[in-house]
């Protein structure tokens, strides 16, 4: 499945994008979760095995075939972790948004620069 | 406009630089030593039909503990900069509140989507979805009663139980892995049952249902401070 | 043993339960906070005690039942043990320091703090690279919302700048894991790195490059760091001192743990970035006023040190534990120290450093302070001094020359900031303020302080294996401290017998020249403590200071090793800048003295890193077997070098006027007189291994040194002719007569040692004697200006004396001992062939007559000024030493062979004598001196002038002060048309183009070349976050195409 | 043609990440992102990750979407009381 590799890598990229031009910190919040979530797509696409199902035993996934059946269960694991924590970082961030407006009533990181060199 | 200018190079520099990571991965068709031994070992020794759900539970553990502890430290975060003190005064909503037949429609689903939430997570070890996703439909129950009724006030006490005990139980059992068989997070203290049954897997389902409380009361809080909620 | 796996199940559950806690009472939940931290900061502690004083091996903590690769296992060694106990511990002492904000804020902050330390302490102890960055964002995501304590515009500016540039970090930690799992087929370090012969393919290096740049970029590098600057710049204390100290920590030890999976040629680049982030920030930290963004750069330029130590040592191969030690040394000093000053910054609670001059008031916090500042710019003992040494040694020995430049430069330009703040504190004129010191915020300082101490002690007894003997400057310090209530009258006979009992002890190891040397050090000083006598009060600092200064001198001469040696010249150093800062307007001077003092150390300690040879003391001279390779030729210019800079000769002298002049009288006195000659011993101990190693290049070495010393002579002589202020004459004056020291050591030969050696003991004479009569009396008339002084030989007959008996001995005209010393230095440089510099210095010997005689004429002679009619003579304490020099001097002018004899007994084993004794007079080819013959010659010629004076003395008219007979107009205030001022202006025509500026301009150029450079260069921290996010692709993008991804 | 299926799905992915990113409107940017987190959840379930799927659909696309509109929703709130004073 290479081609939800470079999905993957496409949206990694549009996030930067977003991250490095758009203006309005709500903008750079959302490129900064388009990141993760092409982020999460690279992980489970690494641990996809082509023609091969989910690791559940069922009545067509036994005991006995399971190494031969199914997918790499240790990618999907790390992005459940990974996904919990980008909408952790997400919601802190959005949280600090909210505040910086209320002090200065603008959604601009031009407008926060009084700090420097 | 050159930042503009330098942006594009940046990125087009990184795409660059990234293409081995597009190109040169060679896609595999079976599992590594790691995995294999993981789902032999879910099946055999944690009798765990859903590997994933062994994986994430046992052999990974502390790593989502450590995930449980990142939500904790998130609703700790958010409800230092959103919530405000008691007895802040806030402008009343001049929202009109829900109409009747919602207010209705919420207070019935509630309990159904807790239920379900609770379904989701005892059955974490055979089917889909676990803690996280089941902790997550319980938090979207509170949601809709926070969305049907804009007064709605959350009994923070219950909450406040509800969260510290279900993380306090969490560590226990994991410390009754340490104490009974001398490692810590380990579910196998219980007995192991019989596969694809509800009382298998150990302690996994009893940890997975801690994990789902932790997670739905947590969810729920950021919920509850995102939208200006008293302390 | 407490399983190590406690810690996490101590954090977490008490942090899950904590809001059930805060419900009985915040004091409770804070006790519980306290609790879990101060047990988790003994169970690191246990365990390092075990590693440390038993053979425990590390140990691996397997979780949830299965062996590593498939549960996570932590481990727990040495390294483990170490890092958590310092940051368990900080982070109890900052819980402290935090308590009162703590009590008044919500809850969340006491659970955000715990798991920001736990989060430190499972990046730590884990052995898994995607648990490794689970435990990364613990730490990362508590410290974010921690920031916005006690929030504010700017914290909450600054915290957003650091979640995204953060942010965008662990997502590439995020690739390079899932990536390096992709190939390995394992998250388990240990197995990766036993696998990393993958990193030679371009995926497997695209990887580990991703993976390590993410955690390079949470160690802030230059220039991918303005966020951190921010969030240093605005945190509150207690917060941001753990951001610095434990947060940097946990990510440094990430680096460290995965570091082995770079390619050995590699690592190279990974030094560069930190070696690049150490000098420029410290650069940049020239410019900062905002006393915590200076910290910040301070600290990112720590971690810039670290991270190059740690590839460097790697690189080189260097012994585990010899390269441990050197890490956690610079490890544990910025730990310390940058965790102290953060905290004092909370107490100070000024942001301009200019405004931390309220701590003038608050001696103990202020030499806390002073001790942070010290241990971060490596001054002995602390840690960095010795990871200083150690370092620079490995580098030296496999030929990485460039990288000890660079190292020794940033720690030069931090030393530079460092101090600079320092003096400015301590000089400032700033009125006392109200400090509120509550106990909560000064106990951890204090402790923070303690400890510092007792590591500072602990390793050179422990790890150098040093005995009592170079410490003692140490420890007659601490003594004089003790008591440094007592008044000074007091101190300073303690501080004799100190200085006594002391020569008494290391009396036995002396021998030879270390005798003359000793004498210099010791017995002048002891000599010249009776003048501190007249100090009013307890004049508190003084005494101990000094005390160490001239133990530390002492310590040189018999100090057995290269080390023993560098440790006493940087004690020395040290307490000697404290010294002169204590002059009213010495600031600067200090400054200046500091800083060439350091630059000469760090010569030194890289020319004895270059050296083969571990004993280079005078002591160790002896011990070993001298071959030909043992000082190369770089080796022997460094140290040349530094010594130069020590006696100030031409070129490296701009920092001796001004540190001599501006110090308190007395101080100069000492300066002068005993502290130039340490110089002139070191240079002595070179020329030793020189002559013993028959070095090729020698005779040139010699021959340059030689034009070395006697332009200082010809400099020094000029420029004292035309200074107003006596101090400054003085100081140019001492200049000159070391250049002759120099010179006559230079010429290699047994005169020109023994006319070397006389003359520094000479010296020692006459210019104790002129400094005391003349702090004499500029502490009776107020002004060091000659044109404001006149006619006191009045009323100062006793001090008029000593000046005109030192300056008939300095000027070498017959018959007192300075003749002697001429006459020795002209035998010695005719022998040695050196016509054109025994010239040289015959000219500049008049020249000195010149401003010698302007002292006397100046000073004592002519009118005396209205304003001076009740001044008396100068305190007896100026005087009982100036009398004991006088008759030093006229017994060593009467009998010659008194010290001749010996210094040439002395020598003897070094060159072979060339002058032969009969009776009183000493014979070389050149001719003869008899020191009794001149004498009475002279004294019969003065007689006869006397003589004929008296019988003239009818035709004497007795003139008062305002009679105008003799002049134009009435003299009655001295200005600066006052005849003496500018006195020697008409030679200015003539000399003046030797006393341009030359050398001041330059280095005044090179520190605006920096300044001005770090001006610019801090202008990329626009303060935009974006482009903070752009400078950290950029440097991504960049280090790839260096480190030659393919 | 489960390759077309996620070509498809893929291009709309990358069409709604413009959307998010490009757009003036806030909440049609907060919706785009939300509709990337949905498809997402639809290609892992098609690469066999169900669990993934469920969390990714639960908390990317539904809970993070939520606590972006409340922020808006809040900043709104902001703007409204400076009108009123």
């Amino acid at each position: 499945m290479r081609y939800t590799l470079i999905l993957g890598f496409i949206l990694f990229m549009i996030g930067l994008w977003a991250m490095l031009t758009r203006k309005n910190l709500f903008k750079i919040v959302i490129g900064f979760s388009i990141i993760d979530t092409g982020v999460h797509l690279i992980i489970v696409t690494i641990g996809y095995l082509s023609g091969k199902t989910a690791p559940i035993l069922d009545k067509l996934v036994t005991p006995a075939n399971a190494v031969q059946k199914v997918v790499d269960p240790i990618p999907s694991a790390l992005v459940l972790t990974a996904i919990v924590i980008g909408l952790a970082v997400t919601a802190l961030m959005l949280s600090y948004v909210v505040r910086l407006y209320k002090r200065r009533k603008s959604l601009s990181i031009e407008d926060y620069r009084e700090l420097k060199w | 406009m050159i930042k503009r200018l330098l942006i594009i190079v940046v990125i087009i520099l990184l795409i660059v630089i990234f293409l081995p990571f597009m190109k040169n991965v060679i896609l595999k068709d079976s599992l590594n030593e790691l995995s294999s031994g993981y789902v032999e070992k879910s099946v055999s020794d944690l009798k765990t039909a859903n590997i994933v759900t062994a994986v994430v539970v046992t052999f990974r553990g502390l790593d989502t503990l450590g995930e449980v502890t990142v939500l904790f430290i998130a609703t700790a975060g958010v409800g230092l900069l959103l919530k405000r003190k008691k007895g802040e005064k806030s402008k009343k909503s001049d929202k009109r509140p829900a109409s009747e037949i919602l207010q209705t429609g919420a207070s019935f689903l509630f309990p159904l989507t807790i239920l379900f939430g609770v379904y989701i997570f005892l059955h974490g070890h055979l089917t889909p979805g676990g803690g996280f996703q089941g902790g997550v439909i319980i938090a979207s129950a509170f949601l809709l009663l926070l969305l049907s009724n804009i007064n709605f006030q959350f009994n923070h006490t219950v909450l406040h139980w509800v969260e510290s005990l279900s993380g306090a139980f969490y560590v226990l059992l994991g410390l009754l892995g340490l104490i009974l068989l001398g490692s810590f997070l380990n579910p196998k203290f219980l007995p192991l049952g019989t596969l694809g049954t509800l009382f298998s897997a150990g302690a996994v389902p009893l940890i997975y249902s801690f994990i789902g409380l932790k997670v739905g009361s947590e969810l729920s809080n950021i919920l509850d401070s995102m939208r200006g909620a008293e302390e | 043993m407490v399983n190590p796996i406690m810690i996490f199940i101590l954090f977490l559950g008490t942090a899950f339960l904590f809001a059930l806690f805060d419900k009985i009472h915040r004091k409770f939940s804070f006790a519980i906070l306290q609790l879990v931290l101060l047990i988790n900061t003994f169970i690191a502690g246990q365990w390092l005690y075990k590693f440390v004083f038993t053979s425990q091996t590390p140990v691996m903590i397997f979780t949830a039942g299965f062996k590593p690769p498939f549960s996570i296992n932590l481990r727990m060694g040495l390294e483990e043990a170490f890092i958590l106990f310092a940051v368990n511990f900080v982070g109890l002492l900052s819980a402290l320091y935090l308590s009162k904000s703590f009590k008044h804020s919500k809850v969340y902050p006491l659970v955000l703090y715990l798991m920001m330390i736990m989060g430190v302490n499972g990046i730590v102890m884990t052995r898994d690279l995607f648990n490794l960055f689970v435990f990364l964002e613990i730490s990362s995501i508590s410290t974010y919302a921690l920031i916005a304590l006690k929030e504010n515009e700017q914290r909450l500016a600054s915290g957003f700048k650091y979640m995204i540039a953060s942010g965008l970090a662990s997502v590439f930690f995020l690739l390079g894991t899932i990536f390096i799992y992709h190939i390995t087929g394992t998250l388990n370090i240990d197995q990766i790195i036993t696998h990393k012969s993958f990193v030679i393919t371009s995926l497997g290096f695209l990887s580990v490059f991703t993976l390590m740049m993410s955690l390079i970029i949470e160690l802030k590098p230059f220039p991918a760091n303005g966020w951190a600057l921010d969030v240093y710049q605005t945190t509150t204390s207690g917060v941001v001192s753990i951001i610095a100290v434990a947060n940097s920590a946990g990510v440094f030890y990430a680096f460290y743990k995965l570091l082995p999976l770079i390619p050995h040629n590699q690592l190279l680049f990974i030094a560069g970035i930190g070696i690049v982030s150490f000098l420029f920030s410290n650069l940049i930290a020239i410019k900062q006023t905002d006393s915590r963004r200076l910290l910040g750069y301070s600290s990112i330029a720590q971690i810039g040190l670290l991270i190059t130590v740690t590839a460097l040592t790697r690189y080189l191969h260097v012994k585990s534990s010899t390269s441990l030690f050197i890490i956690s040394s610079i490890f544990l000093s910025n730990f310390i120290a940058k965790a102290g000053l953060f905290w004092i910054a909370g107490i100070i609670k000024k942001t301009h450093i200019k405004e931390w001059a309220i701590l003038r008031f608050k001696p103990g916090l202020l030499i806390i302070f002073g001790v942070f500042i010290f241990a971060l710019v490596g001054i002995p003992p602390f840690p960095n001094f010795w990871a200083k040494w150690d370092l620079i040694r490995f580098l030296a020995l496999s030929k990485l020359h460039i990288w000890i430049i660079l190292i020794l430069l940033g720690s030069l330009l931090e030393a530079f900031y460092l101090f600079r703040w320092f003096g400015s504190i301590v000089r400032s004129e700033q009125n006392e303020e109200q400090l509120l010191q509550p106990a909560y915020k000064t106990v951890p300082i204090i402790i923070f302080f303690l400890l510092l101490i007792i590591i500072s002690i602990g390793i050179p007894i422990h790890i150098y294996q040093f005995d009592i003997l170079p410490l003692l400057p140490i420890v007659g310090l601490l003594i004089l401290s003790i008591f440094d209530f007592l008044p000074s009258k007091l101190k300073a006979i303690i501080s004799m017998i100190i200085i006594a009992g002391y020569t008494l002890y290391i009396y036995p190891v002396l021998s030879g020249v270390s005798l003359v040397f000793a004498f210099i050090f010791l017995a002048g000083s002891f000599i010249q403590l009776i003048a501190t006598m007249s100090r009013k009060g307890t004049d508190k600092g003084f005494f101990p200071l000094l005390v160490g200064m001239i133990l530390s001198m002492g310590s040189l001469l018999v100090a057995r090793s290269s080390l023993e040696f560098f440790f006493a010249w940087e004690l020395m150093t040290i307490t000697a800048y404290m010294l002169v800062l204590r002059g009213r307007k010495a600031e600067k001077p200090a400054l200046l003295f500091i800083l060439f003092s350091l630059a000469g150390a760090y010569l030194l300690l890289s020319g004895l890193s270059y050296a083969h040879v571990i004993n280079f003391s005078l002591v160790g001279l002896g011990t070993i077997p001298i071959s030909a390779h043992m000082l190369p030729i770089t080796a022997f210019i460094l140290i040349v070098v530094a010594f130069l800079i020590k006696v100030g000769a031409v070129g490296f002298h701009i920092w001796l006027p001004g540190s001599y002049a501006e110090a308190e009288d007395d101080t100069t006195s000492f300066m002068s007189s005993i502290l130039s000659k340490t110089g002139i011993f070191g240079m002595l101990i070179l020329l030793l291994f020189l002559l013993k190693m028959n070095m090729h290049h020698s005779a040139l070495f010699t021959s340059m040194l030689g034009w070395i010393g006697i332009f200082t002579v010809f400099f020094g002589s000029l420029m004292a002719i035309f200074q107003e202020d006596v101090k400054y004459l003085l100081a140019y004056s001492s200049m000159g007569q070391l250049g002759y020291i120099v010179l006559c050591m230079a010429a290699m030969s047994h005169l020109g040692w023994v006319s070397g050696l006389y003359l520094a003991v000479n010296h020692l004479f006459f210019k104790a004697m002129i400094l005391l009569a003349v702090a004499g009396v500029i502490s009776r008339v107020g002004t060091r200006n000659m044109y404001e002084m006149g006619g006191l030989i009045k009323k100062m007959p006793y001090s008029f004396i000593s000046v005109l008996i030192g300056i008939i001995a300095l000027s070498g005209v017959p018959p007192l001992s300075g003749f002697g010393a001429k006459w020795l230095i002209y035998t010695a440089l005719l022998e040695k062939g050196w016509y054109f510099r025994a010239g040289l210095s015959f000219f500049a010997s008049a020249i000195a007559f010149l401003y010698l005689f302007r002292l006397i004429h100046t000073i004592f002679l002519g009118q005396p000024k209205p304003q001076h009619q009740n001044v008396k003579e100068a305190s007896p304490f100026f005087l009982i030493p100036q009398f004991l020099f006088i008759f030093a001097i006229m017994a060593i002018s009467m009998f010659p062979n008194l010290i001749i004899k010996p210094l040439s007994t002395f020598i003897n084993p070094y060159f072979a004598s060339t002058i032969q004794w009969q009776g009183n007079t000493l014979y070389s080819s050149l001719g003869y001196w008899n020191g009794n013959l001149v004498m009475y010659v002279t004294m019969g010629v003065f007689m006869l002038l006397l003589i004929w004076l008296i019988i003239s003395i009818g035709r004497v008219q007795k003139v008062k002060q305002f009679n105008i007979v003799f002049a134009a107009e009435r003299p009655f205030k001295p200005t600066t048309t006052h005849f003496a001022h500018n006195f020697y202006a008409h030679y200015k025509r003539a000399l003046g183009t030797f006393v341009r500026p030359v050398t001041t301009g330059f280095w005044n150029g090179v520190g605006e070349w920096i300044s001005s450079a770090a001006g610019s260069i801090r202008q990329i921290y626009s303060g935009n976050g974006q482009t903070y996010v752009l400078y950290i692709l950029l440097y991504f993008i960049v280090l790839y195409f260096i480190m030659g991804g393919k | 043609m489960i390759t077309v299926f996620i070509i498809i799905l893929g291009i709309i992915m990358i069409l709604a990440a413009i959307i998010a990113v490009m757009s003036k409107n806030l909440l049609t940017a907060i919706i785009s992102s939300g509709v990337i987190s949905l498809l997402a959840s639809i290609i892992y379930l098609i690469l066999s990750a169900p669990d993934v799927a469920m969390t990714e659909a639960a908390i990317g696309s539904g809970l993070t979407t939520i606590v972006f509109l409340y922020a808006l929703s809040r900043i709104k709130k902001i703007n409204k009381e400076i009108d009123d004073d």
